[in-house]
């Protein structure tokens, strides 16, 4: 089962011919993901790894029948790439890249939700099904098979906790990296309620940060909504407040945001929370 | 990126808001020269980064030239919340009436713009809003069709400004937005928004901070960066491309990944904490970085003589291990540390990144299995140290 | 019966305190049309003719719980009275205002069908249920209550015809002037759709113009779904191609849009073509 | 409003669109050293609203300036579809290589921005839609969204130019689209643009029409229209706020509604085409007309010499019968007319303007009860007095 992506879904990657693009549509292939093509303006026509590349994604679209796609371009087009895949009738958009202006995506994620399209990101790793396929950049080796659903605001914070988990023999259904972007396509709420509907994942892991209040709308969703169990780990303890700690969302703005309040609200939730995200698999094994 | 005070009313003039006519002043004789060009009552207020300058004596009245002269001299150079005063605004004085609340924002949770606004201003609107949130009004915005002017009409409507004010009002809301939308700004705020007692609307304080994903589309305003205030080592962070936040602890990071970072400062927060141990600096050198990029990071770590450990925690996705090691190893052979640095490489490549660390037998370089075990050694190091 | 307004339907009027806007709103209660109150921005707590005026639409439909609106402002602020009425919860828009730019009410008709409400013009002389009420400029003279349907782009052109069957004592179901600029927002096939299924209506008269295609789509339409008579006349069989006949939409562009052309449509489609509007109660006794 | 071609491109230009360094010359002298300044040889194209100039030799090549010259003489004052020739353009000639089409207009139906592109331009375009519809690319905007660049490289991919001008072509639909949103403009058309064999893309026509309802906003735009080329009675109308177009009959109509207008202009000629006897004019007073503005339409029907009788056809809704009949009198005081009027009032204060035309006992003055009997009674009139 897993969610989002398997071993059947076709795949497209906007940008296949960039640098980052066709560097990750190749390890993606190597790990199995379904790449039915590529698209890159202008060079409709050509090849790369012996998939097709289209001018358009309209085109890829109706060649390839491709219905996921990973946006791997510069900051400047990206939201442009986004109308462009929903219009083009991808379903399951994933957006890597980082440094698009707030604004842009407020429009472009009303644009994605008015159309009935999936947007993960954008600056995210993307999502990984262990064992099947992925989209986005997240490293194949440190996932492993099994039940554990993991969804994260940060990419190398959740390889790290993947890295763990799969050390100890605990596999998962999917990574799902939402990003960490003050405006996301998809949140922890979304990713929390497919999860709790996937029969193959038994527990959820919950990598969160500081800023916004994502964290505390989980807290309130897993309370009401969730029977599966949550482990969680906050980062964010150590950062001071008023100070954007890289990522554009990660910011204590005046009360809003810190670590402690989310970690207070996931603990009032029932969620076992972490203070070193290496104790995850404790946490899920006890 | 935030602008100052001046700056933010001087880019709301742009946009047709009133606003005072005063001029900044980096001395206090050029303080006395804008008094006396202003004519009357002026007030002197610093230009720094950080809020609560009132209660910390960085504002002031003065009646005359020579007292603007007299009040700016205490404030020039007085320190703020660790900020050191540079500049001063010089204002006419305003006899205010009413005061009001406007303010533009990113809603992140909504993902639209947010309209806050008060005809009860004059206090911090946090305040405002726990002791009378049916005083404050709230509208968003639709991101594809934008502000219309019936949301600046049902905004004033709903705030219950005086009659003869409101189509002033109207207007304002609007000039306000369009400098938001076309500033790129994340946060656009005048408060307070007075009506003097001659009926005349000034926006007498402002408050602008622009995206920073955004920067690059709007040059004058990121010409407008005010480096004095932040530490050089931020500075030449971002020359690098690397986010860079100098922090006060003795551990200097540095991790690929924001979320990575955070994780790894709190780390040596948990296991130095009680002695009293914890991060030098977030540090993100990014995905996919370069060799340079290692090599400026840990010139910039080590350029901080609180530093008394370095741990470097990398996790490989995009960033490639040997990439970093070979960073590394030419940031060390300059710097020539003598700090202990704990290495913990992982992820894509980390075998070739792990051999190049090897192979050049560095002294006091220690090699790190798991994060647990890199901050643990890193803590240790330090604490020798100290 | 009737369509798209009754006697209980309750009506704001958009501009109420303007010339225009204050003239109507006091012939339309004269009509008997249940007008519960007016917005004009900034004069919001007023009274005109005992009906209070308020800042917004939005105010006025919770104070009042108006579901129609007029709107009776200048053409640079009509596109936005449109956007409020449909963001205060307004279901039909009755818009007369003449001149907005084609670009502006692009956007406002893609806005009101996204919001799902109904907007009748732009430059049109509204609807009116005769005996009923009325919402617009239509003057009541013209109709009387009955079982036809009238649906017409032009206003003054519509009098006529009502007058013309008034006299003859065939009385009429609603008037529903669409307009006659070439953007609207209520086209002749969604008046025909409403007359179809209107158990009051029992015949209908089509009133169009040179310019576009909305009249050959309606006899498409016709053709097809319609059981109730339809009687038609097109005005502009003598007009010269390429000029603009007084409303933006009337002008026969290259082969497009002719009199003749419209006239042929419809004759194939059953509908009973007048060549002169006077008789058009004579098509339908027949 | 239609733009010229000459001011069409210069519009084009000022988004960045490729266009002819060519001038306008008013006079043949001008066209010398328009050419002289160009060098090469020089196409003169005649400046006139209407399709078809280059059939009617309006379009000539030059080779030399001298050329150029003699050709502007014969082309300027010549007569194209009824319409003088008062100015040249003066272009450089091109050397085409291929001929694109790319125009973007108001779809009505769809209420949305279409473009409209082939790589097989050079024909018409409604040509081409009948003989090889394939070759048409269209898509439609979405007025919320707007163009992306994905709109226009999804149109250019379609249209399959050659590659490498693949992204000039992606510009230059975006560049168009630019100028099509900020002119108001119902239609902005390039045909054809034009690669040459040097390999560089050109606008070598264009056509622009602006919405004439968003005119008061585009003043510059406004200011270009060319009243040499519309009768005096039209440009006197549009200043007295009365649509009014001049046609070639013998019943001058006044009316208020266009329906109405257009309706009783087709009554003339349904009882007035077998003597040959039409519509003057179409003329529309509009909705709440004053009496000023039916006085100057009567002034303005009545100056047409052609005109034998007049038909004044006014149902009330809006506009008041006794405002209509007011200002009837005051024109009739003015201008005296010997030709028979027939006047018919209904709707609004229909009664009161009856009244107020009997009470003034004008000779000549016929009134008229239904549209059928007055437009009976003006064609007969018009009859008697042929």
């Amino acid at each position: 089962m897993a969610i989002l992506v398997d071993k059947q879904s076709p795949v497209i990657v906007q940008g296949i011919t960039g640098k980052q693009g066709g560097f990750h549509a190749k390890l993606m292939m190597e790990y199995g993901t379904n790449v039915v093509g590529g698209v890159t303006p202008g060079r409709g026509g050509e090849w790369f790894e012996g998939k097709p590349v289209f001018d358009t994604v309209s085109k890829a679209v109706e060649a390839t029948g491709a219905t996921h796609s990973l946006i791997a371009v510069p900051a400047a087009f990206a939201a442009e790439a986004i109308y462009e895949a929903v219009d083009g009738g991808i379903k399951l958009i994933v957006c890597l890249t980082e440094h698009i202006p707030v604004s842009e995506m407020m429009k472009a994620v009303a644009y994605v939700k008015l159309k009935g399209a999936r947007l993960i990101g954008p600056n995210c790793p993307g999502v990984m099904t262990p064992g099947q396929a992925k989209i986005g950049i997240i490293p194949g080796m440190i996932g492993m098979p099994g039940h554990i659903g993991v969804v994260s605001k940060s990419g190398t914070l959740t390889y790290e906790v993947g890295f763990a988990l799969s050390r100890r023999g605990m596999g998962q259904t999917t990574f799902v990296g939402i990003g960490g972007d003050p405006v996301i396509g998809t949140t922890f709420i979304d990713v929390l309620q497919m999860f709790e509907n996937d029969p193959d994942t038994s527990s959820v892991v919950l990598l969160g940060e500081i800023g916004g209040r994502a964290e505390i709308d989980a807290a309130e969703y897993i309370k009401n909504h969730m029977t599966k169990p949550v482990a969680a780990f906050i980062a964010g303890r150590s950062a001071p407040p008023g100070r954007r700690m890289g990522h554009a969302g990660a910011i204590v703005e005046g009360s809003e945001g810190s670590a402690e309040e989310k970690i207070a609200a996931l603990e009032a939730a029932g969620v076992r929370v972490a203070a070193n995200p290496e104790q995850i698999p404790d946490l899920l094994a006890s | 990126m935030k602008l100052h005070e001046f700056q933010s009313k001087a880019l709301f003039g742009e946009y047709g808001i009133p606003v005072p006519r005063g001029k900044v002043a980096t001395t206090s004789d050029e303080a006395y020269a804008i008094a006396a060009e202003i004519g009357g009552a002026v007030v002197v207020k610093a230009q720094v980064h950080v809020g609560g300058r009132g209660k910390a004596g960085g504002v002031k009245l003065a009646k005359s030239p020579e007292e603007a002269r007299e009040v700016a001299s205490k404030i020039l150079g007085m320190t703020i919340k660790g900020l050191t005063v540079r500049q001063v605004l010089v204002d006419p004085a305003a006899n205010i009436q009413q005061e009001i609340y406007l303010a533009i924002t990113n809603d992140r949770q909504a993902g639209r713009a947010l309209i806050i606004a008060s005809a009860e201003g004059g206090m911090d609107i946090e305040e405002l809003a726990v002791k009378k949130p049916s005083a404050i009004v709230r509208l968003h915005i639709d991101p594809l069709v934008g502000l219309k002017v019936y949301h600046a009409n049902n905004v004033v409507s709903a705030m219950g400004v005086p009659r003869e004010h409101y189509r002033a009002f109207v207007q304002i809301v609007q000039q306000l937005y369009e400098c938001y939308i076309k500033s790129d700004a994340e946060l656009a705020e005048i408060n307070p928004l007075v009506i003097t007692t001659e009926g005349k609307l000034l926006a007498l304080d402002g408050k602008v901070i622009i995206d920073d994903n955004a920067l690059y589309r709007q040059p004058k305003l990121a010409a407008m960066r005010d480096l004095s205030e932040e530490p050089e080592s931020e500075t030449k962070a971002r020359e690098a491309e690397i986010t860079f936040i100098k922090l006060d602890g003795q551990i200097g990071c540095m991790v690929n990944g924001a979320g990575l970072a955070m994780t790894t400062m709190d780390m040596t927060k948990l296991y130095g904490e009680a002695d009293g141990i914890g991060p030098a600096n977030f540090l993100d050198i990014g995905g996919g970085a370069s060799s340079d990029q290692v090599a400026a990071a840990l010139r910039i770590i080590l350029s901080d003589s609180n530093v008394k450990s370095v741990l470097i925690n990398i996790f490989g996705g995009i960033t490639r291990c040997d990439d970093v090691a070979r960073g590394i190893l030419v940031a060390y052979d300059e710097v020539k540390p003598s700090v202990p640095i704990i290495i913990r490489l992982q992820g894509t490549n980390a075998a070739e990144g792990r051999a190049l660390i090897d192979a050049a037998q560095i002294p006091n370089v220690v090699s790190a299995e798991t994060l647990t075990e890199a901050a643990q050694k890193a803590v240790e190091a330090a604490k020798k140290a100290m």
